[in-house]
């Protein structure tokens, strides 16, 4: 029997790995989720406590899969918190992926915004010449950068950190070195997943290049298939016609970058 | 000669029989302007309350085998910010959903609509998972008594009122709406329902009992619009279940004037209402239908 | 150690927990033993009546997408006649479905199994499409309190009060049946509803309106026995949609003793009962529970 | 999407076949139906009026189905008058089929128990040594016997007719000549379908010779999918665990050839 995307799949939590102090990557076996495309999320459920839609981690090991989380407000804390042996409920995949396009390519992640570039990493082709700029506010904030640099080992690559108080890598803000990459490199395509202000900065330089790009979007979500309409976005549903938007379309779309709906769906701004 | 599909729900004429039901993407004038011309003859809004809800917490939306869950609590931004929301709606055909608990409170909500463009009202007496509002009220007739002769007074468009199986007949409910003056009746919100795990041993909504929509109802959908249609002489808007233009048509054969689709956008997405619609389109044709009207509620023949 | 699949609802105990539902292949004395042979922890017979019925003429039974839809119109050879058949039963453990509109009717039918060796009986206050008995006895809280009143003197078996979801508060009539003194509930029966064909434009039942089971109804029926037995300390029997172990898990989880299986024998058919079992004792040991009781209601912890 | 088979599908008819004075074939286009197995039938919805049980008749015509309606009582005779163009709702198919075996091959049927046993001739092979033994009061009641000398013509075959009162074919009941040609010929296989009477004595023939034998075996039917109960035949259900049952099994059930459930559910005798 194929199971029912819309019904909580019970999943054990097999390994617990610290990313930072407030980062953690819970993994767990689950034939589905392991084989997500990149950009597709899943609606996580931690029984008793919440449910929370988190993108889809890789697991290196076949069959896996995981979430990688950062402890914030009490439902990501919660699930920050448990421990191996533990349950979570998951259903989906949903959502839309990322276009896998081949060349000169950046990708541009911030925070837990990674997770889907890093799924998006496993789908780029041997050829492609692959750059990832990681932001970060501080150092020990910093998650991802070995394991990127160990998938894209037999690539062309470069995976660059950037910290806002210089205590690692190039000091500043992501898109800063951005612009710095657009002056020497001419890239084919642009991917970017993390804080909204941060992707309406990149889609704006892409596009004001002409370059492609794609990013990742998140609002506040319920069913994550497209009825109950919190993650409305525009005239779009981000759980359903996206989370992956071009650059194109967001820069039509008025909220981008400046407003999200709350719980009750009132605009809020960023 | 192409087949006719506008209809009539009342006064209320719109251009096509398939509405987008209460609650379900039902936040922004984008959304329903993006339905609108993907077929939808008509938006319900999400049931508005007097101030802004969050609803319950996650998970509020979940699947079954045959239809799905929720308890989204009534989230929405109330009915002030929604009727600024709106107010610069020219074309859209939009109903509003207005949930509450005493006259005062639908009053209070119709004045903010005053000078906003819609077709109607659909009055929630059937939510079944929130207190003290929905089936909650619409299981008192009393109540349904005062707050539709008080809506009636207030509103200057067409008033619907939605209802579902609780606690109470609800046929009863529906005879004082008519008799209160009520405009249409809307047949049915969800049933309530719930859905454990067995992994866990927990209730899945963290509000543990929810309302079942979608394939699941349609059976019990079609029997109250043809018992409604049976005994009272009213249009009614058939809601549960419609995934189909066969769903649409055996909601139009049993008394509907018109059909809501809620849970059919998981599968079929926006597609669905023009979709529906170009399949009553051929039925009309085919079966030499050349209006809506010809075919509401002809399953009653002897 | 293996779990110990045996349950007891109230004074009825039973080697395994999964019952065949009424009026599903309840016929014949012979059926019953083969399907106790093959899994069933006990068999209700079709819910008999004073004098032999025919039932509705065909269509009686039809499927819809998430379910049966069925008007049978409670066919059955009689309670005399049906007493004789099973005169000689020695071994098969059997719950006697009784249907009626007035307390005399059962009391006749109870003489007839005097001394015919059943487990109890099973009182049909839910069918929902026969006039006069059924649903229309279990909406009238003052006839159902007299009926089981009666029952219960004129019984020295354990009796079961079947209720359903009609046009009354279900709970009331649950309230009422425990006060009379029943020893059980089953919950529920299936759900008026019905289905338009429209390609010749008529209700398929040949009583139009029938009763839904089947997957459709679970989560309803899930919700009833949650509610139930959070409200009412009463063993309940849980049905409706169970087709698997998982659904039976649910139910007991909800706060069931026992499920009873019906539509789920189109898609299963006899081997439903063992496949159910199965399932039921590996969960108990991957879970750790030795005894069914142990699962009883344990959804409802906070 | 695949037809749930226990809705009605509407089919028109669009050929109505005398057979006999009371006897009619009522042809429609339907490709599942027109694909059953042999001794499969469908439930037959006269909208407005009942829903019978049928075997589903052949047709030489791809993608087409049949009805072989004798005009009885009020449901039978509804059917039998429909005229072309007018609807019918067919669920199923349901029940078992016969075992297509191989070798010295006697069918035995009567009146329209001939319906299952005209599609199990398609199904037997260029090889098989076929006797099909048509029983009939009378001359002008017996139909398919052209029918059957056609689907048969490519084999070694024989189509007898035996009419009660001897006014075609040979003369009798279709036991005798069945017993005849027991004294001349060892069949390999026996199947049988028409009145209960008539389907014990054949199998008490086969059987008593150690000839392999089944039968199809009617019932009051009304759900046709093994739940409500009103085909009880002993223990089993004619319209699940049958129609078709061998000798063997069918000489150890005591209702056979002569008791079946009415409506109510009571045992009379044939
Ligand atoms: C598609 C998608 C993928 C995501 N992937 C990840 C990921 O891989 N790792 C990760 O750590 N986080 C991810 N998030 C964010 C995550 O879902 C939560 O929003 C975040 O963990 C905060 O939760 P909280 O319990 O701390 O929120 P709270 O403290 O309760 O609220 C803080 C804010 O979090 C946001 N939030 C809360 N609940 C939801 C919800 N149901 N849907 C969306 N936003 C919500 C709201 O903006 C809210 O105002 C993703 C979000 C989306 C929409
Ligand atoms: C598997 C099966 C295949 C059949 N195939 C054919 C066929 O190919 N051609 C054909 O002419 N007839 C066939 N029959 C018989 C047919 O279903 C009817 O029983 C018959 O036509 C008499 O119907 P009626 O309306 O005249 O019955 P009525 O006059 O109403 O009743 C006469 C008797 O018919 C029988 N009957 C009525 N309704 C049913 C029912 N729903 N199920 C079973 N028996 C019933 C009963 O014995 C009843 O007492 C088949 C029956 C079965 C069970
Ligand atoms: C997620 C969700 C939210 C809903 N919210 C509301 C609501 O706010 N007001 C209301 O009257 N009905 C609400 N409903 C009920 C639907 O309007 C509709 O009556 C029900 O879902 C049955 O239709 P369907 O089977 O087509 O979904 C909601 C349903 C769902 C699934
Ligand atoms: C064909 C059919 C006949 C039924 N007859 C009876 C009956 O006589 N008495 C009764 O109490 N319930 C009757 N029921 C209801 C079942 O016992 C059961 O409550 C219902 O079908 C829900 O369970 P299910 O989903 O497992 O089928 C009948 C159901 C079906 C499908
Ligand atoms: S989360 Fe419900 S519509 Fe997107
Ligand atoms: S006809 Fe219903 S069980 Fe056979």
């Amino acid at each position: 029997m194929q199971r029912n995307p819309d019904i909580p799949t019970i999943v054990k939590i097999e390994k617990v790995i610290d990313e930072t102090p407030t980062v953690r990557t819970l993994v767990f076996s689950d034939e589905v989720l392991s084989n997500v495309l990149p950009g597709q999320f899943a609606m996580v459920w931690i029984p008793g406590i919440n449910e929370l839609p988190m993108s889809v981690m890789i697991s290196r090991e076949k069959g896996k899969a995981a979430f990688t989380v950062r402890k914030h407000g009490f439902a990501s804390t919660e699930l920050y918190s448990l421990k191996v042996g533990e349950q979570l409920g998951v259903r989906g995949p949903y959502g839309s992926s990322f276009t896998i396009k081949q060349g000169k390519i950046l990708l541009v992640g911030g925070g837990t915004g990674l997770v889907p570039l890093i799924r998006l990493l496993t789908f780029l082709k041997k050829t492609d010449d692959v750059t990832l700029l990681i932001g970060s506010k501080t150092k020990n904030e910093v998650f991802f950068e070995k394991m990127a640099n160990q998938i894209l080992e037999h690539n062309k690559h470069a995976v660059i950190v950037v910290t806002e108080d210089g205590s690692y890598g190039k000091t500043g803000l992501v898109t800063e070195a951005m612009e710095n990459l657009f002056s020497q490199i001419k890239f084919d395509v642009v991917y970017t997943c993390g804080p909204e202000k941060m992707m309406h900065k990149v889609v704006q330089l892409a596009s004001s290049k002409n370059i492609y790009v794609e990013a990742s979007i998140e609002r506040m979500m319920k069913c994550g298939m497209g009825i109950c309409g919190s993650c409305c976005f525009g005239e779009v549903l981000a759980c359903r016609d996206g989370t992956v938007f071009d650059g194109k379309y967001l820069l039509t779309n008025k909220e981008f970058g400046y407003t999200h709906r709350n719980k009750a769906g009132i605009l809020e701004n960023y | 000669m192409k087949p006719n599909i506008s209809t009539e729900v009342g006064a209320i004429k719109i251009e096509r029989p398939t509405m987008l039901a209460s609650g379900i993407l039902g936040i922004s004038l984008e959304v329903f302007d993006r339905l609108y011309k993907e077929g939808a003859g008509a938006l319900v809004t999400k049931s508005l309350s007097k101030e802004p809800w969050e609803g319950y917490p996650n998970p509020t939306v979940v699947g079954v085998k045959a239809g799905y869950l929720n308890a989204v609590g009534l989230s929405n931004p109330g009915a002030p910010y929604f009727a600024k929301m709106i107010s610069s709606n020219k074309t859209v055909p939009i109903i509003v959903s207005l949930v509450g608990s005493i006259p005062e409170d639908f009053d209070f909500m119709i004045k903010q609509f005053e000078n906003v463009k819609i077709l109607g009202y659909e009055l929630n007496l059937s939510c079944p998972h929130v207190e003290k509002v929905g089936l909650e009220v619409g299981d008192d007739p009393e109540l349904v008594h005062k707050i539709v002769k008080s809506v009636k007074t207030q509103s200057k468009v067409p008033v619907i009122a939605k209802v579902g199986l609780g606690s109470s007949d609800y046929l009863e409910t529906v005879r004082v709406a008519c008799e209160s003056g009520v405009d249409a009746i809307t047949a049915i919100n969800t049933i309530r329902a719930m859905a454990i795990d067995v992994e866990t041993t927990r209730p899945i909504l963290s509000h543990k009992i929810g309302g079942l929509s979608g394939s699941a109802i349609k059976p019990i959908a079609v029997r109250c619009v043809y018992e409604i249609s049976s005994q009272f002489d009213i249009p009614i808007i058939g809601c549960g279940g419609v995934s189909s233009w066969e769903d649409s048509i055996e909601f139009i054969l049993a008394g509907a004037s018109a059909v809501q689709v809620g849970s059919a956008l998981v599968d079929k997405w926006v597609g669905v209402f023009s979709e529906i619609n170009d399949g009553i389109s051929k039925y009309m044709e085919k079966k030499n239908f050349s209006k809506i009207k010809d075919m509401i509620g002809i399953a009653k023949k002897p």
